[in-house]
């Protein structure tokens, strides 16, 4: 068997040790790989970029744990580059599954927020997240259609109190706050058909700039809203979150997924140019033992 | 003949025409049959999962009657099942597990008894009678230990704190890793079967090619690999999609209206 | 047993109580019951690893792995369909004095005694188990495929062939026609925008044409059918490359979770 | 030659791409707030009709717009809908609007115990506020009514689908009852399933088993409902050729129907005595368990064919890759478009998506099932004239003709 041979017919088994073994290494040693940022997320991150401190945005943590590895890196990015530019923000979470994850999530946010740091040149100071005057947790309802298009007339109807009980109109952030006219504007982060009622019911019909982050099988299909304009932007799948995070200079658990997706798609390609490579060399001697006959 | 052979067809016809036309009247009279229909097939569905376990249990101990290669592991799934399935009826109701995992282990140990006397008939009455005391032991457990309690009544045995561990720690990595096996099999497909060997070959090839080098960013042109991606995915690929997606409602369609008028027999059996 | 076999599962035994051990120890300052924790983290590994081990070949792990899983699962949703499907909605509607027995609360409804239908029905398939009234079970059998076949007429003729067939109306000369001299008069190549809106628009319309057109079944496909077939072939294929392309970061990411689990969880090498 | 055409094809498909370009975001609406005492013009034209189309239990109230809806001073922010049960009050609130809205549907539910039980056939009156930011700051429509609420027989929304379902019926009637009358009707050739009388010769002559994999559908998805027509064919083969066949399933209701199947298909094939209980059986409902244990299957009996038919999510590639190793012929059919893809890769056949419904008609070989494959060809046909059709329209902006495709929900 000369070296072209094996190269076409080589054991399966290699070609999973090779992929371990980088998955392994990449995902141990924590080196910097480039990201490469779509217009579409840079697009979000200039609209809550651009904000003016004490705007509101609503964040809808739409999806549940099943998404969690793709959708939650996205949550951190932007909701701690939201509290940094020190915008208020809405959390709902629509998926039956999802209060105890978004919570939990807010509460990591904040905690992080605690602490001195410095992104992209800029010195942010530490302070402490208030429920009720930097956020308001509304929760879980049934029915998310309906949920969406009832915040559009007052987030009082589909949500008297928020999540924790407590009416809206004695949280101090939500005064004054009627429907989505009062919020700058609205991203959207889903794993399922809750993301079509956000376009059809909440975008269609009340016209607040809405963005996406999606997971990375459904990122191909909401393209065309981009083209269209009903979504000024797409964070699609884990690479979506890390593009955040390059943006908001605030490396995070995508940039550490990206780092395996990125070698790991690099072997796999390596291997197909192997085994063609290899193809061709067979067949070309082939050609030419037919010839030389 | 007919109640074998006619009737069930005509019972196809009436459901499905039913269902069919159902569909324009909003009524609510019809909606309300609509709604018992569904919640019917529903709990057939549950309590046909009888016959599925039957169906479980009977293939693993004829494995062990018969000693089919690797019938040892058939014992491993009997043991699965039966454990889970007490952890699903059980719950505790004090502070502590008690005699607990006593039970659960001369459970198992007589099950395990009651097993060989079905798959060796010559030693019978010997698994028999340990079977037996076993069985009496852990009923016996079952009746004084108080700490903790079957429960046929109430849905505890979901809350029960064991059920979900094995759920957790048993299952879960089980499942997880299974389903993670499909990296390194997509890994190995692509490398056996993308190879340029014809034109629709080299199509696949080159288009999953590009789409994968999508975020590369030591690529040079990585933006431009990036925008052709996407386009892939918008426009050649929707195109694809949609003339696949006609086509496979085209032939449910036909299928289910084939069922229907009873032209299509093949999934009922003869005789 | 052979001798090797036996040398790997002594190596593997013995590597599993000091994982226990280490992880115990490892555990103790924070968790309550750390021998409990540190030996359910140690089984997970070993489950993880034993499906991993998949990979190289068919092993006595593996197979231990497997039959464990399936047993326990079969167990678990005959389990949840218990509670949630019978439990909690069957025996509800079915008599107060059952519903009172189970300590579920009622649902009350006019026409409940219907829900002894699927009851009957579900009895009925149960009736395989026999072998003279196997017949019967195609009762239910018939009233399953019949009405899910009405519903799934409707359904599909509406999402996939309708609903596909209006989204198809695309304008191919420009987002609004008046006429192709206003057409040519506003083409302007550096608006490239619209030009690949037409383009894309363009190639979408052909692609699900040539498409539809392999999926002819009653024609022969030659002359310009049978190249029109080709091209949609071509697409197919595309499509295909593309999707599998596509999908590849999403097998990898489970990959990532279990690797977390091993080196982080398990071992605690990568914080 | 045939892979530099290729390369030319995707040329061309890359050069389009080039100019694809995003068109930008759209900017937020500035949201205006006014402060005024004086009232707004109320909302005229108030009507209260039956909501057509449903089941009852529910009234649509329609208005025009108040004057000073859409800016100005008094700017209405939403309007209020109240009900009475008499022309006098007293009028209860029973939802809003937003601004610009002239429609609101007043339904409850139709159940008497529930809470929000809507009545039909009582009367109801209604009347309609316009409110402007400041909640006081209103003013009130004439009363509407009386209307009650009923419920449809027919949904007139729904006409288009009527009108396919009956096409489709005639179509298929038409080409079956011809096919009945002795019609040759051509059917191009399925490579898969030409490749399945190939693999159970093989399967004889290497003494292997044939697993036959039915997915994760159950007896209600149609591609099961195919892939139980192709079991039964390669069932009675496989009795004809006395080889064993394989079927681990994932359904119990799935296992019953395939049971009949295969032991009818023995019969069929005269050797109803070599029928054996077991080859049909149960393993787990859960998608991963069942995998695992059909991957054992596959390593520890090796068959010599493996045919996967019916609906397969992300296990496909599982199966068919573990098949792949274990050196079987592989032949697959699903109608799950995400998988395709991965049998594509991993198989020697694939049947994609329609084919494995026209796989069913092509093995029976039955004139009638062949009739309804015309049948689905005629469909395809129709796609494509209207979809022209629809084209045309759309440059013409004839949007009656979009109309027509329009189903209520």
């Amino acid at each position: 068997m000369d070296i072209f041979e094996k190269m076409m017919k080589l054991d399966r088994r290699w070609i999973f040790l090779f992929l371990i073994i980088v998955c392994v290494v990449t995902y141990a040693i924590p080196f910097k790989v480039p990201i490469l940022v779509e217009p579409e997320v840079r697009s979000i991150y200039n609209f809550i970029d651009s904000l003016p401190p004490g705007d509101i945005i609503l964040v809808a943590i739409d999806y549940d744990p099943n998404n969690l590895a793709e959708l939650h890196p996205m949550t951190y990015a932007l909701v701690e580059h939201a509290w940094r530019k020190k915008l208020r923000v809405i959390f709902t979470a629509l998926s039956q599954n999802g209060p105890g994850m978004a919570e939990q999530a807010i509460l990591d946010i904040s905690d992080s927020l605690k602490q001195d740091r410095t992104f992209n040149g800029v010195h942010f100071k530490g302070r402490e997240i208030k429920n009720g005057i930097d956020y308001t947790f509304l929760g879980y309802k049934p029915y998310y259609a309906l949920v969406i298009l009832g915040m559009g007339q007052n987030f009082r109807l589909p949500f008297p109190t928020d999540y924790y009980g407590t009416p809206l109109d004695s949280i101090p952030m939500m005064r004054g706050v009627l429907n989505y006219d009062q919020v700058a504007g609205v991203i959207d982060l889903s794993g399922g058909s809750i993301t079509d009622a956000w376009i059809s019911y909440g975008q269609g019909r009340f016209n607040f700039p809405l963005a996406l982050g999606l997971t990375g099988v459904m990122t191909a299909q909401y393209y065309p809203y981009l083209g269209s304009g009903q979504v000024f932007g797409i964070m699609g799948g884990l690479l979506g979150a890390a593009e955040y995070e390059e943006l908001a200079d605030n490396p995070g658990r995508a940039k550490d997924g990206m780092r395996i997706q990125l070698y790991a798609h690099m072997v796999i390609i390596l291997f197909i140019i192997m085994g063609n490579v290899g193809y061709f060399a067979e067949r070309r001697r082939q050609k030419r033992e037919e010839k030389g006959r | 003949m007919a109640m074998k052979r006619q009737i069930p067809f005509a019972l196809v016809f009436i459901f499905g025409i039913f269902m069919l036309f159902q569909y324009f009247v909003p009524h609510e009279s019809s909606e309300w049959v609509y709604e018992f229909l569904l919640d019917w097939i529903y709990i057939i569905g549950i309590l046909a999962l009888a016959l599925g376990i039957w169906s479980l249990f009977r293939v693993s101990v004829d494995k062990i009657k018969t000693k089919k290669p690797n019938w040892v592991y058939s014992y491993v799934t009997l043991m699965g099942l039966f454990i889970m399935t007490v952890f699903g009826f059980t719950a505790k109701t004090g502070d502590s597990w008690g005699l607990y995992p006593v039970f659960v282990i001369t459970f198992m140990l007589a099950l395990f008894m009651l097993i060989q006397v079905l798959a060796k008939p010559a030693s019978r009455n010997l698994y028999g009678l340990f079977g037996g005391a076993f069985l009496l032991a852990a009923v016996l457990i079952a009746i004084l230990d108080r700490t903790w309690g079957f429960y046929f009544m109430e849905a505890k045995g979901l809350q029960n704190s064991m059920f979900r561990i094995f759920f957790d720690d048993v299952m879960m990595p089980i499942l997880s890793t299974m389903f993670a096996l499909l990296a390194f099999f997509i890994a190995s497909a692509a490398y056996r079967a993308f190879r340029a060997r014809n034109l629709l070959a080299s199509l696949l090839l080159i288009a999953a090619l590009i789409v994968m080098l999508r975020f590369n960013p030591y690529l040079p042109y990585a933006a431009y690999v990036a925008k052709v991606s996407n386009w892939l995915m918008n426009v050649p690929n929707l195109a694809g999609q949609r003339a696949i997606v006609i086509g496979i409602g085209l032939g449910i369609v036909a299928t289910a209206l084939k069922v229907i008028l009873g032209i299509e027999r093949g999934y009922m059996g003869k005789g | 047993m052979k001798r090797t076999t036996f040398v790997v599962m002594a190596v593997v035994a013995v590597l599993f109580l000091l994982s226990w051990i280490f992880k115990a120890i490892a555990l103790k300052g924070t968790a309550e019951h750390y021998w409990i924790q540190g030996f359910l983290i140690t089984f997970a590994a070993f489950l993880t690893l034993a499906v991993l081990s998949f990979l190289y070949k068919d092993n006595p792990f593996y197979k231990f792995a497997e039959h464990l899983f399936v047993g326990m699962s079969a167990a678990f949703w005959m389990c949840l369909g218990f509670w949630t499907t019978i439990v909690q909605n069957l025996i509800p509607r079915l008599s107060s004095s059952l519903s009172g027995f189970f300590e579920v609360p009622t649902i009350p409804g006019d026409y409940n005694f219907f829900f002894y239908i699927p009851v009957l029905l579900g009895l009925l398939l149960l009736m395989r188990l026999s072998p003279k009234g196997g017949w019967i079970s195609r009762w239910p059998l018939a009233f399953i495929v019949g009405t899910t076949a009405g519903l799934n007429f409707i359904r599909y003729l509406r999402s996939d062939f309708i609903k596909q067939i209006s989204s198809t109306f695309v304008p191919l000369f420009g987002t609004d026609w008046q006429g192709a001299g206003h057409f040519f008069s506003h083409l302007d190549l550096s608006a490239t925008g619209q030009l690949a809106l037409i383009a894309a628009n363009w190639l979408i319309f052909v692609g699900v044409f040539t498409g539809l057109i392999y999926f002819f079944f009653s024609k022969e496909h030659t002359g310009w059918f049978g190249r029109a077939s080709r091209v949609g072939i071509w697409i197919l294929m595309i499509t295909f490359g593309a999707s599998f392309g596509y999908t590849v970061m999403g097998r990898v990411s489970l990959l990532v979770g279990r690797i977390t689990f091993l080196f982080k969880d398990w071992l605690s090498l990568i914080s | 030659m045939k892979v530099i055409l290729g390369i030319v094809f995707l040329a061309v498909l890359l050069t389009c791409s080039v100019a694809f370009a995003q068109t930008d975001a759209m900017t937020p609406a500035d949201s205006t707030a006014a402060d005024t005492l004086s009232p707004p013009a109320p909302p005229t034209d108030v009507k209260a009709v039956d909501t057509p189309n449903d089941h009852g239990h529910s009234i649509t109230v329609t208005w025009k717009l108040s004057t000073d809806d859409g800016g100005g001073a008094k700017s209405v922010s939403h309007y209020e809908i109240f009900r009475s049960a008499s022309p006098t009050g007293p009028f209860d609130s029973v939802g809003t609007a937003v601004a610009g809205q002239t429609i609101f549907v007043n339904g409850g539910d139709k159940e008497k115990q529930s809470e929000d039980y809507f009545p039909d056939d009582s009367n109801f009156y209604y009347r309609v506020d316009a409110v402007t930011m400041n909640d006081s700051v209103r003013s009130s429509s004439e009363i509407a009514g009386p209307a009650h609420a009923y419920g449809q027989w027919y949904n007139t929304g729904r006409t288009p689908v009527l009108v396919a379902v009956l096409l489709f019926m005639i179509l298929t009637i038409y080409f079956v009852s011809r096919a009945r009358k002795g019609q040759e009707l051509y059917v191009r050739p399925l490579g898969g399933i030409e490749a399945v009388d190939d693999a159970i010769g093989r399967a004889t002559e290497m003494g292997r088993p044939i697993l036959y994999v039915l997915g994760l559908g159950t007896a209600a998805d149609v591609a099961t409902i195919a892939a139980f027509t192709v079991l039964g064919r390669v069932a009675k083969r496989v009795a004809e050729y006395q080889t064993d066949i394989i079927v681990p399933t994932y359904d119990p209701i799935v296992m019953t129907v395939a049971q009949e199947v295969v032991q009818s298909a023995y019969l069929d094939a005269g050797r109803p005595d070599t029928y054996k209980e077991d080859s049909v059986f149960f393993v787990t409902q859960s998608q991963f368990a069942y995998v695992a244990a059909v991957n054992g299957i596959m390593l520890r009996e090796l068959p010599a064919t493996n045919v996967y038919m019916g609906k397969f999510y992300a296990e496909s590639l599982l199966l068919a890759e573990t098949g792949a190793v274990a050196g079987s012929i592989q032949i697959s059919g699903t109608d799950e478009i995400a998988q395709i893809p991965f049998f594509i890769v991993a198989c020697d056949y694939t049947l994609i998506g329609e084919e494995l419904y026209a796989a069913s008609a092509y093995l029976g070989r039955e004139p009638v099932l062949l009739g309804s494959l015309k049948a689905q060809d005629w469909g395809k046909a129709l796609v494509i004239i209207l979809a022209i059709a629809g084209i045309v329209a759309a440059n013409f902006g004839w949007t009656w003709f979009t109309h027509l495709f329009k189903v209520a929900n």
